[in-house]
């Protein structure tokens, strides 16, 4: 930090009103500094992140400082530790994160929720994130000495933390077949059942860096998993698109332009003679985008599994990856034995080889595609690649030579 | 961490969050993988229509991120009221309030709106902005992302009340380049980047850090090792090697990458993630600079609102903001938007040969 | 090199190539940059008319790549008879004789083809094979690169003759990994692989090579240096990680990488070079081994036939073998074509994450 | 080479008739063996080559040496040393490669290439690559003692060495405006007033690698110079494609389907109501593809000039490259000032830079393209990229922070 902090200016600043993040009040959307506002009133560690956070909207820097490790008793991640940097005005000895694992989807029963707040006004600031980027809830500032006591009173009202560090983060998952009708999987119930076979991944570090599992029920991949999840679970389809013509048909009476539709279809699977629309099952790539135009006309085939990406993530090392086929079609039905014994294997491969802060999707990088395949016992299927390789760079197992 | 627990905290761990079966509503209990179709009813209103006859409707409203207990009680109250006791909260933080009784639809969006949580979003409109937690709570934001996404929202607001733009509009922000969120894939994204290297202070990294695994893993091998004296050991930075992705801070606190003076935001378009149409793609740069400018960062706003109308005037239906900069190509879109194309755009990374143009195909401007 | 040299030697030197504007047929001089337009008269001929008026017509016949000067001379002998003294050869090495008098035509052909010079190759035609030089004079390569290419040609004869294919065919030969002819770019394309690693002669490498370039200089960093006794050292492969580039071999001719029993072809098809409607394409693997079967390599020439016919049945016209597989998807291509997907076929270098599929959209075969 | 060699067996393998190599003298394509046959009988280099040629193909594998420095006075490139494995029965004491440089766009006058036979059946093997796949003449098989004579008498005809070693290379260039309409350059005065100019790169290795230039003269690129060349040079044009309607009338009457040429265009820049052709310009990636279907009536714009594209070389080491856009537009007009002014920084810099055996393209992927631009002093446009970059990981110059 190339910034000198000096208490007493910065205590001089605060005295400065208005306060810069009161303009944030303004405008038609929901604010997040009335919330502060709301918690401050009754509580001083949330009144002490309202000053620091307006002495960094003043400063233009963070006055968090690196993290150390907190944790609860038994588990190896769940909570990031969080000291300010000016103690004498923002917390003074801790404002911790919880990650606490949401319910499949997002669906809450009131009490739910309103039990959560109970715990939460209690212990800690009385802010939280509905919901983090990765899924879970975030309990925002919890001070070190009531971590442990905090998070027992979680588990009473029925809650148990998400991952953090280098572990199996807290799964996602869209709402599936509970609220959509294209719902290819049961997202929800995949969901749960992976999250409660590997509780143990989930809370004890066992990796060279995290793991993240995301699942959509169709291709629109409406929890984004393709970009960020090491592992995608998208929902797809192997027969025909079923088709209702008069639907169809009132479809176009109604005025959609269904001649723009058949143009957009990718691989130009789709014709439309004005009375009945075709499509040509075998060239279709199922991208949804038809189905997502009449949604009561169209609907996905009716045998149905998953597709499964690797390597989806952000930018951090090696670049941002969005996930690719390792597997084209999965059947995924309870007990999910074939994906669980593959994902066990993935690990297993990845824990072997990988090195600190290395994804798996780094690994498989550095290591080969060829490699991976061979460690968890996949086929190499042309549905892998946009297209085979362009050099001629091959690997021979002496095995193969014969 | 030698606090006491509780008798039966070992049996009470590991329990994992609440089961999702307790927290549907009936009617999704009932029709639990028999829905049949969707319709738009009105800007936020979708009516789910399932085999079995039944009818749902969704209202969804925009909340902050950032909640207090109070704010989410209110909530709570709100769900109690029109759809008996359960709500769901979208993949991009939205609230959302599941109907069944039709007549209660405009009486819970008066009720919604009056306590400042404004219904829209759905169809072809500007979703939620995911954004991250910046000076709010984390220890390497370079600006403060829920500042920003309230700054952005509140330009956008119209497309939220409306569905009329050509798609949906998804904008993501990250503090820092570790990128929470995944913003990578959205139609906007917008990034803290440090323009400077890191600061050692070699006090802490001799003291805190794992010297060899923090040279180890700076991408662009600008770390060596640096001596200071019999046995204390400290890292020597290459400014010419460094492009500031702050990996050394994130494993070593004495690597000091913030500089508030030199610090910015970066804006960088064109990614989606579904299938739909054409597959997922990258989010592109347009913007290498931008200055850190709260609390409302005007310069950001107005090329946000921009870019949106720009894509409005000259994009075809259904096109999302990279599908039809593709199709119109980068240079007239450069052109188009009055942008400065600089080397900055070139990716220099480990795949930037792919980005090469590798073609006499291109237009003037 | 104590050899004495003439005395105006120094002066004759860097004197360049023949000048072009001696080479030209007068009417070529007198229409230099005035041709109007071109038109495909019969196989082999085509019609040049320029702004002057001036007719030209061009007969293109196939001749060895490896020729004496006996055939050097007849080739002479016949464009003096027909083509006022002139000819050009094309950049795929075919000759061609530049006929202003079209009644010359029928009898220059005539004259070509009972003299071994079949005429044909214009238009949507197979193309002379681009080759390298193979066992015939160079020491890196696998297969003989003109034998196999006079055993496909004579394959695909019929389309040199008639040009009715969807669009061109580019066929090309290397006899290894150096890929000379830049083979990469072609529909059809034939590469010479090593599947063993080198094996070191000691004696060689400890007397004639530089080992620390040569270790360098391996791409998949599968060497290091091994120590034979006092003074002298030699370098130790890691077979696991060669995947038998054959280049520490054209550095240091002690790392001996041919294996006659092993080195075997491989196939690559989809590449071309035009923007014609798309941008430049990589030929792609298809098979990575054939057996390495001189004198007349059946299996190859079987292999590419059949692409060949696949191709002319299911190809829309004007497009590439390449255009035609992007449009179909190659695990269309692969289930048509019978051919067995591998993990071969899966980059594993430097670009590799870019030919991964991040998108959900393929086809079941 | 795991081969054990032994020169009795090898002889007597010699003996077996039919000899393998004769198998390609069947069929209707010409082919090489007779060639040697013919020289054979009078030359015994060549009966030696051939006798070794026999025996590789029975051994299949190569039996040509490593090749040693084989060169004439004053020169670094332009011979290749060629030795035999088997002296004993192939060329005994060498059977070395000239390069000899080409004319412009391999046009010739006969008395010129029957010089160059004389030359050749009096110093060498008779036999000769027309062309090799850089463009040079390739003559195969001289003996040591012969190379410097063999080389003054090739002077003395009016010929020159082309490149060899890590020199530029000789060009090539498409037959251009002598003989096609689409030549928007003069290839050919291009090709060899760089040709002269660069003399001394061309036979005096100075650089890090290979440097290769090829130059067509318009899109369609004869030389394929986009997938080979370290700089291609394509001609192109920046104004609209001349349109003769009434010869676009007369393509349709004989029975040219037009609107499968107008669907095929990349961008769509094109439109036909029955009787007109409407192209516009502006959305025109002059792909070349709409004038190669009816080159009576379309042509080229005429305010023509090339397209440069950096860093195309085959798979060693980096992967083949195809070039990429480093210049949308430049004029090419005689004495080719800017031009030559561009090689030479990219020479410089590279020549600094670039280490043992790395083209130009690999020193431009492994420092930037932000490195490469400064340096030679080109402006940073859209036009160099399919699109901009995906990851932050940017360079800053300190002076650029203010
Ligand atoms: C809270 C949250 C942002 C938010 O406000 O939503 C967050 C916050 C942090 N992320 Fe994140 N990440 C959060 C979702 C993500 C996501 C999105 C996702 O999971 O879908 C990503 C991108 C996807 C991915 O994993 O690639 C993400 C990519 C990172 C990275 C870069 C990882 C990489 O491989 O590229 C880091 C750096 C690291 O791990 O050291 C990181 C590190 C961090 C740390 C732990 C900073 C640190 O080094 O200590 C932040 C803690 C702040 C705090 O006090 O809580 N966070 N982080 C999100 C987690 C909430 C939740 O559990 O629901
Ligand atoms: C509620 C939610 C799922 C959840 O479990 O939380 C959801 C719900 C629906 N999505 Fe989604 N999507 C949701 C996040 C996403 C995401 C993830 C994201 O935004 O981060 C994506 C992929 C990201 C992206 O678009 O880049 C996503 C891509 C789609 C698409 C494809 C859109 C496209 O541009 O190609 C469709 C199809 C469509 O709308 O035509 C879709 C369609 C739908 C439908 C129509 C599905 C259905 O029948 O219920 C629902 C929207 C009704 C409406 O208009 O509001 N949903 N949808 C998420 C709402 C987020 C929000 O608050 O706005
Ligand atoms: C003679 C030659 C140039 C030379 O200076 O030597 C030449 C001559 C012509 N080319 Fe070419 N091309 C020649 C090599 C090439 C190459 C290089 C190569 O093959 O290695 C290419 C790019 C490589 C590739 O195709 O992948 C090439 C891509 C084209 C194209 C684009 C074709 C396409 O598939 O998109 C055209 C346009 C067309 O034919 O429609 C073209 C068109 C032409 C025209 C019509 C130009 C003209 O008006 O004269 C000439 C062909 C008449 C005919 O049908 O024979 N020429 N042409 C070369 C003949 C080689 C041969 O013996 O077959
Ligand atoms: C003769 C020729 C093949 C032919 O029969 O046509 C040839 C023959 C050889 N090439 Fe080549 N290359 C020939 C054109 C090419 C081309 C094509 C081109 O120039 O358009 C390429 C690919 C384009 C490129 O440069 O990337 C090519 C890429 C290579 C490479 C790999 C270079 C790379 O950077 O990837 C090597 C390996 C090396 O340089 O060590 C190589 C090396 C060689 C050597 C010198 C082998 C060696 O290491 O000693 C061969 C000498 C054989 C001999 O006795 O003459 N040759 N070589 C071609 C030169 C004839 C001429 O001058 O006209
Ligand atoms: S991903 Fe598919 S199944 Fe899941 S909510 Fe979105 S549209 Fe429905
Ligand atoms: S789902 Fe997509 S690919 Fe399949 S028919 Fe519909 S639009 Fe075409
Ligand atoms: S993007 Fe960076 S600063 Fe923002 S929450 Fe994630 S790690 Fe923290
Ligand atoms: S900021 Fe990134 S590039 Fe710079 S020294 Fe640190 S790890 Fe290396
Ligand atoms: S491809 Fe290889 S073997 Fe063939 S000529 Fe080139 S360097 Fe020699
Ligand atoms: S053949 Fe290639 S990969 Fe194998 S050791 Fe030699 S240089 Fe390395
Ligand atoms: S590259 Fe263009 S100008 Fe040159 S010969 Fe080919 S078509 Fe004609
Ligand atoms: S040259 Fe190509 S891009 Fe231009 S109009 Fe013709 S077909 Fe279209």
């Amino acid at each position: 930090m190339s910034l000198e902090l000096n208490i007493d200016e910065l205590k001089k600043e605060l005295e400065k009103k208005p306060w810069l993040i009161e303009e944030l009040k303004k405008g038609p959307w929901p604010g997040f500094i009335t919330e502060y506002e709301r918690m401050a009133a009754r509580k001083e560690i949330t009144k002490r992140m309202m000053c620091q956070l307006e002495l960094s909207y003043r400063n233009r820097t963070t006055l968090w400082k690196h993290g150390g490790a907190v944790t609860v008793k038994g588990y190896g991640g769940g909570v990031i530790g969080r000291y300010s940097m000016i103690p004498e005005i923002g917390p003074p000895s801790g404002s911790h994160t919880f990650r606490v694992n949401q319910p499949a989807g997002w669906f809450y029963k009131t009490d739910k929720l309103r039990a959560i707040c109970e715990v939460w006004e209690k212990y800690g600031s009385g802010l939280m994130n509905l919901h983090g980027s990765t899924g879970d809830i975030i309990l925002l500032g919890v001070d070190s000495p009531e971590v442990q006591e905090c998070f027992e009173n979680l588990l009473d009202v029925g809650y148990d933390l998400g991952g953090s560090g280098s572990v199996l983060r807290s799964l996602s998952c869209c709402k599936g077949p509970a609220l959509c009708e294209w719902a290819l999987i049961d997202t929800l119930d995949l969901y749960h059942d992976l999250t409660m076979t590997y509780q143990d991944y989930l809370h004890r570090p066992h990796w060279p860096y995290k793991f993240k599992i995301k699942i959509s029920g169709c291709p629109n991949d409406c929890v984004a998993a393709k970009g960020r999840a090491d592992l995608a679970v998208i929902g797809t389809w192997r027969d025909e698109i079923q088709i209702d013509q008069e639907e169809v048909r009132n479809y176009v009476k109604s005025g959609l332009d269904i001649e723009h539709i058949v143009k957009n279809c990718p691989t130009k699977a789709m014709s439309w003679d004005g009375n009945e629309l075709k499509i040509d099952n075998k060239e279709c790539v199922r991208c949804m985008y038809c189905i997502n135009k009449m949604p009561k006309a169209l609907k996905p085939g009716k045998d149905r599994g998953a597709t499964l990406l690797l390597g989806g993530k952000a930018t951090i090392l090696h670049t941002a990856f969005i996930g690719w086929v390792i597997v084209p079609f999965m059947k995924i039905e309870k007990p999910y034995k074939e994906l669980k014994e593959l994902l066990e294997k993935m690990w297993d491969w990845w824990d072997e080889h990988g090195r600190y802060r290395e994804r798996i999707g780094e690994l498989v990088y550095r290591l080969g595609m060829n490699e991976f395949l061979r460690a968890v016992g996949l086929p190499a299927v042309p549905q892998m690649v946009w297209h085979p390789r362009n050099n001629p760079y091959i690997f021979w197992r002496p095995e193969e030579l014969e | 961490m030698a606090q006491k627990v509780s008798k039966d905290y070992w049996s009470k761990i590991m329990r994992g969050p609440p089961y999702y079966g307790d927290m549907l509503h009936p009617i999704l209990k009932k029709n639990y993988g028999k829905w049949k179709y969707h319709e738009h009813v009105k800007p936020g209103v979708v009516k789910y229509v399932a085999e079995s006859g039944d009818v749902l409707y969704t209202v969804k409203a925009a909340i902050p991120k950032i909640l207090s207990v109070d704010t989410v009680r209110v909530l709570c109250d709100i769900a109690d009221k029109y759809s008996d006791g359960y709500l769901k909260f979208t993949s991009r933080h939205a609230a959302q309030f599941l109907i069944t009784d039709e007549s209660k639809i405009d009486p819970l969006i008066d009720e919604l709106e009056s306590k400042g949580f404004p219904v829209g979003g759905t169809g072809k409109s500007f979703k939620p902005i995911i954004h991250t937690i910046g000076w709010n709570h984390c220890h390497t934001a370079i600006y403060d992302a829920p500042g920003l996404a309230k700054a952005i929202s509140d330009e956008l607001f119209e497309y939220w009340k409306k569905p009329d733009l050509p798609a949906k509009l998804k904008i993501a922000l990250a503090c820092c380049l570790n990128m929470c969120g995944a913003i990578h894939c959205s139609d906007i994204a917008i990034v803290g980047l440090h323009r400077t290297p890191p600061v050692v202070d070699d006090e802490i990294v001799s003291k805190f850090c794992e010297i060899p695994s923090t040279i180890a893993g700076c991408p662009t091998f600008a770390l060596k090792p640096k001596v200071l004296g019999p046995g204390k050991r400290s890292i020597e930075v290459d400014p010419k090697k460094c492009m500031g992705c702050g990996n050394c801070y994130s494993v070593c606190p004495g690597m000091k990458i913030f500089n508030p003076k030199y610090d910015c935001l970066s804006i960088w378009v064109g990614g989606k993630i579904p299938d739909s149409k054409t597959p997922p793609k990258f989010s592109r740069l347009i913007i290498p600079y931008v200055p850190n400018n709260p609390p409302r960062w005007p310069e950001v706003t107005e090329i946000v609102k921009k870019i949106v109308d720009l894509w409005r005037k000259h994009a075809r239906p259904d096109e999302r903001i990279g599908e039809w900069i593709e199709r119109i190509g980068w240079e007239r879109f450069f052109k188009l938007a009055g942008l400065e194309f600089t080397e900055k755009h070139i990716d220099t990374y480990l795949f930037s040969v792919r980005d090469f143009r590798s073609s006499t195909q291109f237009k003037w401007e």
